[in-house]
Parts: C-alpha cells; structure tokens; sequence
C-alpha cells in the first residue's frame, strides 16, 4: 500500500501508446508497466544475470525444417485495462501499427521506436487466436530478444478512441500490472495497479505510482531529500554520501551497460595495432575511477560485465598495469618520448554517460601516461549520435579515432553484433569502427543460427571472448543503476536489467 | 587691437586648465569605493592575463584521490574541484574565459552599436529608420531570451558565446547611441560647425563622438556585468564554454553535484561571478557620476 | 506702522565644493503694500534673498546670519505649521519659470485648489471654486476650462498668469516674484506687469519683484533697490534712481540699458565681470570695476550715506557730498 | 591685422551697391508628424515668404515675437536647414546655380542665442575657433585662431587652453564671435546674441561688434526682440510677424513713426524709462497664434484694433509707404485702395 | 487616446513579423539535426528521411516559414517533434506558470524595489542611500541561479520547510491557491525577485532623486505644502516611469525564467524552453520563442498605453 513518488531522469514522461520513447527509462517506467511483450526479462532476482521468459506468448518453437518459421503460442485469458481481450490477432494489428505505413493504426511515432528493434521480422499472420507465426528474413536466433521490445497496446482502445492516436496517448491501454490513469507532460504521471493482471505475483501492492521527470541530478537529490518524492534514479555520486547520511537507501546492481570507447579500424588508424589497444586497456587504473563514481561502477573485465551469462573465460586480462602497457607500446615502437597521437570524440553529457567529462578527461591522463597522447573533439550528445552514426570514415567526424558510446548490452544482437558486423558498417549500420573480421563474422552468424539457447550462450561466450581478447574496445567501466530511496520504500529486488519490476514494492507510512 | 582694451577681461592668474578626461579622472578617484573596485578588477584581469607565470598548479591536472579537498588543504590554497584540479588555479585561469567572454562582447557591441547609433541619429531619415526599426526588433526579445536562442541555435562554444552575447548587447548601445547622437546633433554648435562647412564625417569626428562616447561608454560599462553573468549563465545551462575549459559558471555547473560534499568548494565560482559583477557595476556606477552622466 | 518686511545685516553662505557668499550683510525694509523692484544683475543674490524670507534655502548646505522679519514674525524662528502657514498663506512666490514651477501632471486648477484646501482648510468643491475665481481674476480666456488643463497646455504668458492666480489665491500680505517676465516676450510681458500692478492695488499686498531689467522695475516699482553682489549699492524711489543715479554701478547700468544711447557711439559699458563671492567681501565688491575707484575703495566696506528720504546708496564717493 | 588672414577671406565681386545678399520669397513649413503611421497631419508654417535685401556694410536688425520665424530666417540664410522654396542670392551670386554652399558659408556666418549650446563642450577655446581655418586648410588654424582671441577681447595666454564651462557667459559669447570671424566672412549673423547677457555684459559685447564691423568691414544682420538694442546697432529694422515681413524701414525712421499697427504694439510694449509715465495700457491683447494655422488674409488681423472685413480676407502687400522708398509695410491701413475704411483718412493726415 | 492606441498597434506588427523572422531563422541556423533526438540511436537513413518529410523539414527554407507563420496566425504552431503534442498547447500551460511565477515574483519584487528606491532618493547621499544602493547592486550582481541553489540547499534540503521543485503535490494541471501549492512558488520566486528588485530600486532612487531636484519641489514647498503633499506630488510624477520600468521587469521575469525554472524544475516556458533546446525540438522552440518575445512586445504595447493614459505630458493626440 501507499504511493510510490519516482524522479526519473527523463526530461518528460515517455511516450505513452505503448512503443516508448527516452530510451531504457522509458521501457522500464511506461513501457513495461503499462505493457507487455511477447516474450519478457525476468525481473525477479537480483542476484543472476537476468533472462528471457515467457510474457504474453507461453511457448515458442521454430520449425526445424524451416529455420525461419517460429510459431508462437499467445497466452489465453488476457485482457486489456480496457476490458478487451488479448489475443494473435492483436500481435498482427500491433506489428502492423509499427511496420506497415499505410495500416490504419500506422503510427510513426511509435514505429520510429520500434521498427529497428525487429530487423529480423519478415512477416507475420496469426493461425488461430492464439497461434501466431512470424517469418524471418533469414534465419535468426535472436528473434525472441528481439520481440521482448515490442509493446502490446489495445485495438479495441484505439477504435474507442477515434483511431487517434494522440487521443489514447492521454488515455492508453495495454496488459501491464499498471494503468496508466493521467498525466500532465513533462510533470508527472500516475499509474494504479492493474488488479486484474494474468500474472497475480506481479499484481502491483502500492496504491499507486507517480512518475516525476526530474532531469536536474541536483534537483532529484533536493527532491528526494526534501521529501517531495521516494525514489530517484541516478544520483549523482556526490550527492551519495549526503543521502545515505539523511537516512536514504542506495540500490545498485551489475547490469549490462558498459561505457567504452568504440575504436576506429581504418587505415592509419593507431588502434589497428593489437598492442596499442591492449596498452591502452592496461594503462587505466579502473579503480580510481571507481572512486570519482562513488563506488557505484563496476571496473570493466571486458565488454560485458564479469557476471554476464555470456563473459567466457578471455584470456587477455583488463587490468591497470602501466609497465606492461608501456612494453607493449615500446614494442610496437612508442613511448612517453615518442607518444603515440589519437583524436578521440566525446560529448560532455548525454543519457546514460555517467560523468563523461571527468571519466574522458581521467582516461585521457592515463593513456598519456603510458604514451598514448589523446587529444579530444567535444561535441554536444545529439551532435553525437549523427557522428556515430555517419561512422568513422564520415568527414564530420573529422577524423577521429575513436567515440566514447556507452553500450545498452542486454541481447545478442545490440550487445555484440551490430557493433562489429561487416554488414553493420556506418552508415549502413552501427559499425562505427568500420570493423570487419571474417573470424567475428563466422562467430555472428553462428549466434543466429543457432536455436538452442544453450547452444547460443557458448558461441555468445567465445565472441564475447575474441571481443576481449582482440582488445577491441577500450574497455573501462559498468555502470550500476544507481537509485536512491527513502527508508519508507521496502520490497524492492534490483534485477540485472535495464528493466525492473515494481510490483513487489510497498510504502512504510 | 587697442580699440577692445576697456572690454578685455580683468587680469586673472594664467592657469592651464585641466581637460575634461584628466577632471574625470580626478573625480573618480575622489570614490573610494569605485577605486577600490577598479582595483580588484584590474587585479582579476591580470591575474587572469599572468596565470601562467603566477605558480599555479596545473588547472587540468585532475586527481581522483584528492578530489573535492577542502579550502586550505595542502599545496591546495582553495581546494579541488570534482576532479581534484586544483580551485585556484582554475578559479585565476577561469577568470580568463569568464572576463574575456564577458567583456569581449560588450566591447565588441560598443564598437559596433556605437557605429550603428551615431550614423543613425547622425544622418537621420530613411537610414535611421531602417537601422533603428532593425534594432527594435531585436529589443523585441528580453535578453536572456535572446542570448538563449542564439546560442542554442549556435551550438556551445566560446565563439558561439560571443557572437550570440554581442548580437544581444548591440541594440540597447546603439539605441543609446542614437539618442544621445541625436540630442547632440541638435545643439547649437554642431550648427556652427556645419556652417563653417565641415563634411559630415568631420563633424561627427571632431564635434559628435567626443560628446556621446561618454554617455554610450558608461551605459557599456553597466552592461559588461550583465554580459558575464548572463556568460556563466551559458555555461551553466551547457550552451556556452565547453568543458574542460574552466570558466566559472561552467565550474559552478559542474561543482553542482559536490554542494552536498563540499558546498563551499562549489560556492567558489558563485562568489568570483558575484564579486565580479559586484565591481563591475560599482565601477561602471562610479565612472557614471565622474563624467555627470545621467540616466 | 511694523514694516511688512525686516532684513537685518543678512548674510547668507552657501558650503559646498566652493563657499558663496550669496548676501553680505544686507539691509532692506518693505512697508506693506509697497511694491518693491530688486534689481541686479545674474548672481548678485536677488533669488537668495526671496528665498529667505521663504526659508527655502537648502538647509544643510547654507549658513544664515541677521534677522529677517516679516510682519514682524522671526522668519528664522518658523517650524512645522507656522512655517507651511508662512508659506504660501502670508508670503507666496512666483517663479521665473512657470513651465518648472508647477507640476506637470496635475492640472492647474487642482494645483490651486491645493493651495487653498491648505491654507483656508475649505472643501475641494469651494477650492476648486476659488481656483476659479483667481483664473478669473488673472484674465484668462475661458477659465473654467483651463482649471483642467495641464501647465504643459498652455502657453508661457498663459502659465505665468496661472502661476500669478495660484501665489494670490491665498491672499498673501506679501508676493515675491523673481523674474516673472523674463522667459516672456515683450508684448506679453507688458501684459503681466500690468496685470501685477493691478492686483497689487487690489490685494493691497506688498511685493518684492526681482528683475535684471531696469525697464520692468520701473514699470512696476514704487521702490528701487539695486544689488550687487550680495548687497544693496542703491536704493530709493523708482524716480530717485532713475533720474538721479548716484552709485557708479546704478549709473552704469543705466547706461549699457542703452537709455538715450546714441547710435554708433561707443557705450559706458561697464568693464570686466562680477566677483566671484569666494570670500566675504571686506571692501567695496565693486572697486574692481569702478572706473573712480581710489584706495579708499579698495580698503573698507563703503559707508552707506543717506541721499534724501528713501534715497540711500553705497559708496564712499557720496560720502563727500553729504 | 596681417596679411594672411585678409587674403584668407573672400574678395568682393559685386561692386558696392550689389546688396550682399538678397533673400526672395523664402519659404519653410515644418511638418508635424503624428496619428496613424506617423503622417504629416499639420505644417508650421515657420517663414511663410519673407524676401528682404542686405546691403555691405548695413546691419539688418530684425525684430518680431517668440515663433514668428527668426531663427529659421536666419538658418535659411546660411543654409543649415534647406529651403523649401526662394532663392538666396550672395553678392550676385544665386545659391545653388552659381555657388554652393560651401562658398557662402564662408561668407556667411552665425552667432547663436546659447553662448554654451554653441561650444563644444570637450573642445579647448582655441580648438574651437580654429576648427573653421582647420578644415579649410589654413596653415596655421591656431594662430588665426589666437589672433582673433586678442581681438574679441579675450586673452590668449590665459584662455586659449580653457573650456567652454570655465568662461563667463559674455566671455563665451566673444569666443563665439571669434569663431564666426575666423572664416574672414563679410556677412555674420546674430540671432539673439546678447540676449542672454546681463545688460553690463550686453553693452561691452555690443561695442565690440561694433569695433569689428568697423574694424573688418563686415555686415550684420542682428535678430533680437530687445528694440533699444536694435535701435541702437541696425541701420534698418525688419518686423516679421507669424513668418511674414510686416515692415521694413530705415531705423530711426521706423522708430520715429511705425507704419504698421503691430509695430507700433511692440514699441508700445517696450516697458517705459519713465517712472512718472508708466505704460497704462497693454498695447495687445494674448498670444501671437499659432504657426500651424495662421489667420487668413493680414495674419495681424486677429489682435489689431483697426481690423475690419477686408483684413481677413485680402493679404495686404508689402510696399512703399510714406515717400521713403526704403520704408515698407504690409497693411491695409496704408494702402489707399485697399478699401479699410481708415485707410484714406490715415494717409489724409 | 483611440488613435494613440491604434498607432501604437500599427507600430507593433512590423516588429511582430520580424520576430517572427528571427525565431524562425534562429532554429534554422543551427547546426546538427533535429531529428536525431527523437529517433532510437540505431534508426537508419531511410527511417529518417522518412520523419523529415513527415515534418517538412526537407522544404525549402522560405517555404517552411511561408507554411509555419501561415499557420502561427490561425493559432497553431505545430506539432513538438519530441512529444507529437500541439506545440500551442504546450506553450500556453507552460506560459502560464511561468506567468504564475513571474507574478508572483513581481509581487514580491515591486513593492520592495519600490520602497528601496523612493527610500534611497528621498535620503539620496545620506547613508541610507548608500546601503539601499548596495543592497540594490548586490542584487543585480548576483547569478540568481546560483542564489537558486543555495536556497534549495539551506531551505529545503537543510531546513525542510519549503520544497525544492515542482508546481505542488497535482502538478500544475491541479494548481490550487493553497498553501500546499504556494509554498512550491516561495524559492523560485523570491529568488527570480532578486534582479528585478534591485533595478526597480535603482531606477526609482534615480527617478525620486531626480524629482525632488526640480524645480516644482521647491514651488511647492513655497506655498506652503507639507512634507506628505509633497511626497504625493513626487510620487504622482515618478508613477509613470516607474510604472513603465515594471512592466518591462515583468516581461524580462517571464522571458528571463529560463535559468531559474531550470533549478527548480518549475513546469513553465523557461523549463520548455530548455528542454526544446536540448532535444533540438523545432517547432516547440520556434513556438515558445516566439510566444515569449511577442508577450514581451504585448508588455510593453500596454505599458506605453498605460504610461500614456496615466501621465498627461504625454501627447495623446
Ligand atoms: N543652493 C545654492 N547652493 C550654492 N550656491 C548657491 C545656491 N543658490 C544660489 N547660490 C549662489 O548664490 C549666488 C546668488 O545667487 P542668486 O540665485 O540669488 O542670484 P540671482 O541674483 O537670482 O541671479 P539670476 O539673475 O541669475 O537669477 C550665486 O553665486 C549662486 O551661484
Ligand atoms: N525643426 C523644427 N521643426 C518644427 N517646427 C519648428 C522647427 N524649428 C522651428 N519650428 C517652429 O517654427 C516657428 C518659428 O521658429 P523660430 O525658431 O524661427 O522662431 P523665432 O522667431 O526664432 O523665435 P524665438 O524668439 O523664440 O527664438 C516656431 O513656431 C517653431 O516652433
Ligand atoms: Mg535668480
Ligand atoms: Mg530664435
């Protein structure tokens, strides 16, 4: 019982229909929510890296003769908060509403969220009511990481609403523990349990949740300090030690999100060189840093956190050790004498960046350090996202040699593969490196092919060891989730996720 | 020459008399407190213009272990920001960005709204209507607005600073311009000067500028606070000096957080922009009443 | 028969970034209902000495010594009540500017009105009545309309007649008026100066009028006194001074007044300027430019000599021929 | 005076009965913006026509009420503000077809009311005299400027470096004087020059101009409203009234007997010297009306006791009157065929 | 005063249209594209090029003015790329708090600066001017947003009396005149009062100083007024100025918020405004720009109206 009051970093509450914008926030606080997808995370334990569940779909199965016909079987009994039922033919009208413009329920917006997510989808057709098939372009394991993004929200609503899509954003609709009852833009929204929810473990006990974009770190600290809300999202380090003396609880788990610097492989590019990447892995005190982030990093080991299902055993070691970065770079024939000059890009903020300054600035003390003089190119976040996707050979990017990018690494394929495919090259792609290793190939096709999810998880673990052992990122931290919340909040489990689960919370009054 | 002599004045001590910049300058250093605000600013800018020579630590030289140290810490006069640099260090090289974007673009605007308001109330007609309608449409905007606009439009940067401050500091001079151009023009002895056949840019040489620059100086040097402050203010929204640079309201942007570690480390750049403008607008009060300037 | 007006051994000093020596020791009786011209040139004081009598020299900044009396009341011993009724209810002044002497935004009726309610303690309706009445009086053209026009309405002779109907709305035993006609044309000007004659007679008031013009004195004086810097050098009747100048100054002024110049020849034009009034004068303030100065001049103040009657100049040259 | 500065001024051309100058029906309205879109919605009609000749040598005294357009004469005349119809004609010379007006200018040249509005403030005296000699290339603009500083009386060792706030008002009137004469103009015009010196001051500047004149052969045409010194310094008297000549004569003649009835209202409104015979009378009545709307027909019409009919209607002509061909006047009341009906009996007499 | 007003609104739309000019060219101008924060990081060319057309940002500039200005008059300002909603929607609730804001600011603001100053002129050069001056340029001098954050830090973080951000418990779509909500305005407005009290302060010192210097003061003194009739006089002559001086201050608070909502997460156009500016919203910032600054010209249309009706020296004709 009681009512939970969230500062979400957002700057406003994300879109409402159902395919949420503002990226990861946006899908924890409105997207699984208020919705559902086919195919879910577990968000119930904190303790292992989470995985793939049934959602709305029970069982799926791919046709062994065709690899890329998956059927699908809808979980029965559903309803919408509007009191329709869920069934195939929604998946259909919902993947319609994202992938095929001159559906009536096309919507653009949504589709702008959504489209991408599922690159693998072909076509789809529901058999029965509960039956639906979807057909991939080629074939491809990832599909069901794929459609955990993909929202459910009601027809029926729709149609009861005009067919107008800005009329249900005030009034939405989907299958989620939540309903979403109003909200005001860019001040708060408020969700109650959805009491009929197909899954009665995960039936919301508050009352209700309010939604409260607090962009400002500052102003989520006073907010919550102040009392005016019991939640926040990402506080700012500093602010750390002032909120736990004040009593308030810091939350923070391992989940897959690394902050990185995503290397050029182009001609001339210095980090072509297996030993100047390697040196550069080994001359960061990863440590220290953890200290300007409050303790709340987790010190990279590789491009996926240590606990990662998919880590492997790699055998290059991330690890700060001056001396042999130094010998690896005499090696190939660089020193402090004769430094090794890079251009990196950066961005002095950015969602999901932690402290970029300071960290940038501290990776660029230690690589100098060794011999590896950086000089910066600092540019604003969204003038950073055009850079990385125009690619490394893209003039605007001015030559750079690298980009720090901070990874969602949650599924196979934006995880691993659409940083280095050959078929991913920027701009066609996210290969912003213009990586191309027909080894990484061989790897990334195997991932697709193969349907075992046991089976996957060891090919997923040997890429995962070459991208170590390559040193193909420079590798530094992982980012915790840090929240910050009042004594009064009990009940909440942090899972390994982007994603989280709130049912499970209460309010001490 | 004898045929005068019963009219010839009355015989006075010879004296040469003091031109009106040297009383200017003597009545403004009968102001203590002008002074003394000259001083501290003189002493800003030079320290800002000698840092490198003044033994500082280096103001780039971040340390995670000795990060946000209080005042008085050792080797650390002022402390160390977020990422242990050293506070004055940046809060001296800091000065340098801070003054230089906000005094660049008011001298930039006087220079260039100078121009623009004495040609306009100088020459009058359909040029001082196009100039001055001009000049209304930018008055349009309050400031804050204006310099917010441009400079997200421009993107951060300390060029993109300047222009957008400039462009938002060149009406009200040239409107101040304009005026005081146009009451001068219209006194007696610019007539006189016309009849005696001087060009018009002569005129306004000779007879014009000596008269308004004072006036128009004075309302720039009231605007030079308002420009730094409105600086900082750029950079703390993230539109303006790019980091690391320091500069102070980027510095207090940055130090934000470290309030609840340290608040009198992140109060710093606060008090150095106060203290700034404080003396700035003493100053500019100061300079107002030496040279009778009135509102 | 208690003079209307008693100024004994003034002396007026202002302190400031220079010391002025505004009055040096002047002495001056009106009778009431006398009508007194004052004339001098710029900065010999005449504006100093109306203000006197009306306390309104800048308090800190001015150092006061001598009595001055009106109706036998200490001016310098006014406060508070007796003061404001001094002011305006026994003694009121007319400006030389009537555009800055009156407030702009209000209209003039009301600023009349104000008056009266002040003093005679009568509603707005019968001041307003009263302010009417005086328009009436200083014959302005449609009058009731007027009471709501602002000062900045009219014209200069329209305003000074405004600023005339407002210092007598109170009925004062004593006007000042400093300069009342200068800022005027001439035409209008001969106007105001009879207007003043006429409510002089009227109102049986007794007035100070200052002015730099011989003419206007004559036309309007009974009583001429001439000062300089900061004193009287001559006074008498108007008929005493003009006919029968005895001070060089006077003379002097008389003649550069162009009264029965001749033309193309050279003017009496009396040489150099006057003195600063940095210190207390200890000799004649005049001596400088007199063109029959002697040592004696030079060394003491002049003796005041009694001519005939009111007649009394100061100089040092009368001194023989009384 | 030396040789520089005589050939530095400018050489007759015109013979001595060319008049100096001779101004022709000049004309100047200044519109008056306001309503809607700032439209011209009135003019003041500030010279409505006034033509009148100066000659070497004579001093033009011109006379009238506060507006009646004497200043804006007077800035006709030297071309500080453009004519809006006439013609100026300079020593023989029409300006704009023979000469321009660079050339008159240093003919020409002025003395303004405000002897502190009329010096820059930031200037030293000297500079300021020497501004004129210094834009027309003189070579030693300061050394003419110093000369005529000893001429007007001013002493250039103690004043030259001064500033304008530091002299007295006379004493800036007479740098004022200097200025105009360091072009070596033939013709200077003083509008309203002594008018704000006091009388003692008044008479010392007054005797200098005539030394001057007499000195350096110049012209004058002197605007006051003060008729003793008009009297004292013209030759002839010009009498404008609401932008129009309303008479014109030699002084003493005009002074012994006024032709025009305002005329003899203004002389009427000199306060007397006379303690025993004090003006009894106002000679008129109000203000002088309004330049933006001038009366129609004799625009003296509407204060004039003699006013009838024919005054509103028809504009009386300037011309001769009483047998001195010099004597002009603008009234009905002298012209025989005008139809007044005092007008015979007027001249009867 | 019919023409007067009429001539004055003649005046203002030549200045409207070119505001409307520059809020246009201002987001024009500007580098990088605009789309980039709505679409996910991964969107490919063709979904982009997609959302352009969608938005007409592939028209020629002159077009895109022609089309966007054509329907600014009819009162829509399109849609905000970054939430799909009317951007007049957004712009008027936002306006409105920041109105609330500036309002309130003002009330606090005004009365004090208006005290301050007519203090400060009355007793001009004794040493109650000086310290009101120094208050006064104190409060000029100070970065308000700053000034901000400390008052966050010592009244609601330190204290807890008052909140430290937000519109009250419901938002400002439940704004209620009650405590619970008033308190939420306390921080951000006193701190957005600080500028405008010092330059009222300052104006109105200069304006009094100035009045009781001319000569009317004195004539009035002459004829007997007291102390308080002259103080109304003065205070009768000050009143237009000063009047036009807060009206001015009022559209600057409103104009000038941006900073200040920022702190304090106050849902009003400065915080729209920013938020516009950071996820390069076209058309909500053209919007809320332009909504702002024609404001500000409406301010101060009716403050030379005002002015006009309330000081006869003006000409009204
Ligand atoms: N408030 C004051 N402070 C300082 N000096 C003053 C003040 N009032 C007058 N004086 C000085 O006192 C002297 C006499 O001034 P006053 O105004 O009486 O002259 P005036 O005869 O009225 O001259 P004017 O004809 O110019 O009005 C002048 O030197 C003047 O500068
Ligand atoms: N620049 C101008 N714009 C509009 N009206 C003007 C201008 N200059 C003069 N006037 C008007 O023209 C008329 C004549 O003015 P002018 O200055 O020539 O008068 P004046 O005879 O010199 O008066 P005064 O004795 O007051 O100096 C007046 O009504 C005046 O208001
Ligand atoms: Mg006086
Ligand atoms: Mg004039």
């Amino acid at each position: 019982a009681g009512t939970l009051r969230v500062g979400m970093t957002a700057s406003d509450i994300p879109l409402t229909t159902g395919q949420t914008d503002q990226g990861g926030e946006g899908m924890r606080f409105m997207g699984y929510t208020v919705y559902d997808s086919l195919i879910e995370w577990d968000l119930t334990s904190a303790d292992k890296a989470s995985v793939l569940i049934p959602g709305l779909a029970t069982e799926w199965t791919v046709d062994p003769d065709d690899n890329t016909k998956w059927t699908f079987k809808i979980r029965e009994g559903v309803t919408f908060h509007d009191g329709s039922p869920f069934t195939a033919h929604d998946v259909v009208w919902n993947f319609d509403k994202l992938l095929v413009p001159e559906s009536e329920q096309y919507d653009p917006r949504q589709s702008a969220q959504g489209k991408s997510r599922i690159p693998a989808v072909a076509s789809y057709k529901a058999l029965d009511d509960f039956t639906l098939e979807i057909i991939t372009k080629t074939p491809d394991a990832t599909l069901p990481y794929q459609l955990a993004w993909i929202l459910m929200s009601s027809k029926a609503n729709w149609e009861a609403l005009d067919k107008n899509w800005e009329e249900v954003a005030k009034a939405p609709s989907g299958t989620g523990p939540w309903k979403l009852t109003g909200f005001v833009p860019r001040e708060r929204a408020e969700l109650v349990p959805n009491e009929a929810y197909w899954d009665a473990s995960r039936v919301p006990q508050l009352d209700k949740m309010v939604l409260m974009p607090l962009p400002e770190p500052n102003a989520r600290t006073a907010a919550l300090l102040s009392g005016q809300v019991d939640w926040i999202e990402a506080p700012a380090p500093d602010t750390i030690p002032a909120l736990t003396g004040n009593g308030m609880e810091i939350v923070s788990n391992a989940y897959p999100h690394n902050w990185t610097w995503h290397l050029s492989r182009l001609e001339g590019s210095p980090w072509n060189d297996i030993r100047v990447r390697k040196a550069a892995n080994l001359a960061i005190d990863r440590d220290g840093l953890k200290a300007l982030l409050g303790g709340l990093a987790i010190p990279a080991k590789g491009f996926l956190p240590p606990a990662s299902q998919w880590f492997g055993e790699p055998t290059f070691e991330v690890k700060y050790d001056p001396e042999a970065a130094k010998a690896l770079l005499a090696e190939a024939g660089f020193g402090p004498e004769n430094p090794i000059k890079a251009k990196a890009l950066i961005s002095p903020s950015g969602s999901g960046q932690m402290l970029p300054l300071p960290m940038n600035e501290y990776v660029q003390q230690s690589l100098a350090e060794v011999g590896i003089e950086v000089e910066f190119m600092v540019v604003e976040w969204n003038q950073m996202i055009n850079l990385w996707r125009a690619g490394a050979a893209d003039p605007s990017v001015d030559g750079s040699q690298s980009i720090n990018f901070t990874y969602f690494i949650q599924d196979p394929f934006t995880g691993l593969i659409r940083h280095l495919s050959c078929d991913l090259i920027a701009p066609n792609g996210t290969n912003w490196g213009h990586y191309c290793d027909p080894e990484m190939q061989a790897l990334f096709d195997e991932i697709k092919t193969t349907f075992d999810p046991e089976a996957q998880n060891a090919v997923l673990r040997k890429t995962h060891e070459k991208y170590v052992n390559d040193a193909l990122f420079l590798m530094v931290t992982h980012d915790v989730a840090p929240r910050a919340m009042s004594p009064k909040v009990k009940g909440f489990i942090q899972a390994q996720n982007w994603y989280q689960n709130f049912s499970g919370i209460t309010i001490e009054e | 020459m004898t045929v005068v002599a019963d009219t010839a004045e009355v015989a006075e001590p010879v004296r040469k008399a003091p031109g009106y910049w040297a009383g200017v300058f003597k009545r403004f250093l009968n102001d203590p407190v002008a002074v003394t605000c000259t001083i501290v600013v003189l002493l800003l800018i030079l320290a800002a213009i000698f840092a490198p020579y003044l033994g500082l630590n280096d103001p780039y030289k971040a340390s995670m272990i000795k990060r946000l140290k209080p005042i008085g810490f050792p080797g650390f006069p002022l402390g160390t920001d977020e990422q242990g640099r050293d506070m004055l260090a940046r809060l001296i090289y800091g000065g340098r960005l801070t003054l230089f974007v906000g005094l660049v673009p008011v001298v930039l605007a006087f220079f260039i709204g100078s121009t623009l308001g004495l040609v306009a109330g100088y020459v009058g007609g359909w040029i001082n209507t196009i100039i001055m309608r001009t000049v209304d449409v930018f008055f349009a905007f309050p400031s804050v607005l204006l310099a917010i606009a441009i400079s997200s439009a421009l993107g951060a940067g300390i060029i993109n600073s300047l222009v957008s401050l400039t462009i938002v500091f060149i009406p009200p001079i040239a409107r101040v311009a304009e005026s005081a151009t146009a009451s001068v023009r219209a006194l007696d002895y610019i007539d006189a000067a016309r009849a005696t056949g001087g060009s018009a840019l002569t005129i306004i040489r000779v007879h014009v500028i000596g008269n308004v620059l004072g006036p128009i100086f004075v309302y720039a040097t009231s605007l030079t606070s308002v420009c730094m402050i409105l600086a900082a203010g750029l950079s703390f929204l993230g539109i303006g000096v790019r980091p690391p640079e320091p500069e102070w309201g980027l510095m207090l942007n940055t130090l934000r957080t470290a309030i609840y570690i340290n608040p009198w480390i992140a109060a710093l750049p606060g008090v150095m922009i106060f203290i700034t403008s404080l003396c700035l607008n003493l100053l500019s009060d100061g300079l107002r009443s030496a040279m009778n300037v009135k509102d | 028969m208690v003079p209307l007006v008693e100024f004994e051994n003034l002396k007026v000093r202002f302190k400031g970034e220079r010391t002025v020596h505004a009055i040096n020791g002047l002495n001056l009786s009106l009778q009431p209902g006398e009508m007194l011209g004052l004339l001098g040139e710029s900065g010999s004081g005449k504006s100093v000495t109306l203000k006197t009598l009306l306390r309104l020299l800048p308090p800190k900044r001015s150092e006061l010594e001598g009595s001055v009396r009106v109706n036998g009341t200490d001016v310098m011993s006014l406060s508070g009540k007796a003061l404001a009724r001094h002011r305006g209810g026994e003694v009121s002044m007319i400006f030389q500017e009537p555009a800055l002497a009156l407030d702009p935004v209000y209209t003039v009726g009301e600023q009349i009105a104000e008056t009266v309610m002040r003093h005679k303690g009568v509603s707005r309706v019968a001041a307003m009545d009263v302010a009417l009445d005086m328009l009436t009086r200083v014959r302005i053209p449609s009058p009731e309309r007027r009471l709501k026009t602002y000062p900045h309405e009219m014209s200069g002779g329209m305003r000074q007649r405004a600023m005339i109907a407002l210092a007598l709305s109170c009925r004062p035993k004593l006007l000042l008026a400093d300069e009342p006609t200068t800022a005027l044309d001439a035409t209008v000007q001969i106007q105001i100066l009879l207007l003043l004659r006429e409510l002089q007679k009227e109102f049986g008031m007794g007035v100070i009028f200052v002015t730099h013009d011989i003419g206007v004195a004559v036309e309007v004086s009974d009583r001429i006194a001439v000062m300089y810097a900061g004193n009287l050098v001559e006074s008498g009747t108007a008929a005493e001074v003009i006919k029968n100048p005895r001070h060089p100054y006077t003379k002097g002024l008389l003649a550069a007044n162009l009264h029965g110049a001749v033309k193309g020849q050279r003017l009496d034009a009396i040489p150099g300027s006057p003195p600063a009034l940095e210190t207390a004068p200890d000799a004649c303030s005049f001596a400088d430019r007199c063109p029959q100065a002697t040592n004696r001049c030079r060394s003491a103040l002049p003796p005041v000599v009694d001519i005939s009657g009111q007649h009394k100049v100061a100089c040092v040259l009368e001194t023989a021929n009384v | 005076m030396s040789k520089t500065e005589a050939s530095f001024g400018q050489t007759d051309r015109g013979g001595p009965h060319q008049p100096l100058i001779i101004a022709k029906d000049l004309k100047k309205h200044f519109p008056i913006r306001s309503g809607l879109l700032n439209r011209k919605t009135a003019t003041v009609h500030a010279v409505d026509g006034i033509s009148f000749e100066v000659q070497k040598g004579e001093t033009l005294g011109i006379v009238g009420e506060s507006g009646c357009g004497k200043s804006t004469t007077a800035r006709l005349l030297i071309g500080l503000i453009e004519l809006d119809d006439g013609s100026i004609i300079y020593d023989g010379d029409a300006l704009g077809t023979d000469i321009k007006l660079k050339e008159l200018r240093r003919g020409v040249q002025m003395v303004f009311q405000d002897s502190y509005a009329s010096l820059n403030p930031r200037l030293t005296i000297v500079d300021s005299i020497a501004f004129g000699p210094k834009i027309h290339g003189h070579a030693d603009p300061s050394g003419v400027a110093r000369g005529l500083m000893g001429r007007v009386g001013l002493d250039p060792e103690r004043f030259a470096e001064r500033y304008p706030h530091e002299l007295s008002g006379g004493q800036r009137q007479r740098v004022n004087i200097a200025r105009a004469l360091a072009l070596s103009p033939r013709l200077v015009i003083l509008d309203e020059a002594v008018s704000a010196l006091d009388k003692s001051v008044e008479a010392q500047v007054l005797n200098l101009l005539n030394d001057l004149k007499e000195e350096l052969g110049l012209t004058y045409v002197f605007i006051s409203h003060d008729l003793n010194v008009v009297r004292y310094i013209s030759d002839r008297v010009l009498v404008m009234y609401l932008g129009e000549v309303v008479e014109v004569g030699p002084a003493d003649a005009i002074y012994a007997k006024q032709a025009h009835p305002y005329t003899a209202s203004l002389f009427a409104a000199m306060p007397s010297m006379d303690p025993d015979n004090r003006t009894e009378e106002p000679p008129l009545a109000g203000d002088p009306p309004n330049p933006i709307d001038p009366p129609t027909g004799c625009r003296f019409h509407t204060r004039c006791r003699f006013a009838e009919d024919i005054c509103s209607k028809t504009k009386p002509k300037l011309s001769v009157i009483g047998g001195s061909e010099r004597h002009l006047a603008a009234c009905h009341l002298q012209d025989t065929t005008s139809g007044h009906s005092q007008a015979l009996k007027e001249v009867a007499e | 005063m019919f023409a007067y007003l009429i001539r004055r609104l003649v005046y203002v739309l030549p200045v409207a249209v070119g505001v409307s000019i520059i809020c246009f060219l201002l987001v024009h101008i500007a580098p990088g594209d605009p789309l980039t924060a709505i679409m996910p990081v991964d969107a490919t060319q063709e979904e982009q090029a997609a959302m352009r057309s969608a938005y007409g940002l592939d028209k020629p500039l002159p077009v895109q003015y022609a089309i966007w200005i054509g329907k600014a008059v009819t009162g829509d300002l399109g849609k905000s790329i970054a939430t799909g909603r009317p951007v007049a929607g957004e712009v008027f609730s936002a306006v409105k708090n920041s109105l609330l804001l500036a309002f309130t600011a003002s009330v606090i603001a005004f009365p004090i600066g208006l005290l301050l100053g007519f203090i400060a002129g009355y007793f001009r050069d004794t040493i109650i001017d000086r310290l009101v001056t120094a208050f006064a340029i104190t409060g000029v001098s100070v970065p308000n947003y700053w000034l901000g954050i400390v008052l966050v830090i010592v009244f609601s973080v330190q204290l807890g009396w008052l909140p430290s951000m937000g519109a009250g418990p419901g938002g400002s779509g439940q704004w209620a005149w009650d405590y619970a909500h008033i308190k939420h305005l306390i921080l951000p407005s006193v701190t957005l009062a600080v500028v405008p009290i010092g330059i009222v302060a300052r104006t109105v010192r200069a304006l009094v100083g100035d009045i009781f210097s001319m000569d009317f003061v004195q004539a009035l003194y002459a004829k007997g007024m007291r102390h308080g009739d002259v103080l109304r006089h003065v205070i009768r002559n000050a009143a237009p100025t000063a009047l036009s001086v807060m009206g001015l201050q009022l559209g600057y608070l409103l104009g000038g918020s941006i900073l200040i909502e920022t702190v304090f997460n106050w849902p009003g156009s400065g915080f729209l405004l920013s938020n516009a500016i950071f996820q390069r919203d076209l058309p909500l910032l053209q919007g809320t720009i332009l909504v702002l600054a024609l404001f500000f010209v409406s301010m101060n249309l009716i403050v030379d109206v005002a002015q006009a009706a309330i000081d006869p020296r003006i000409k009204r004709s």
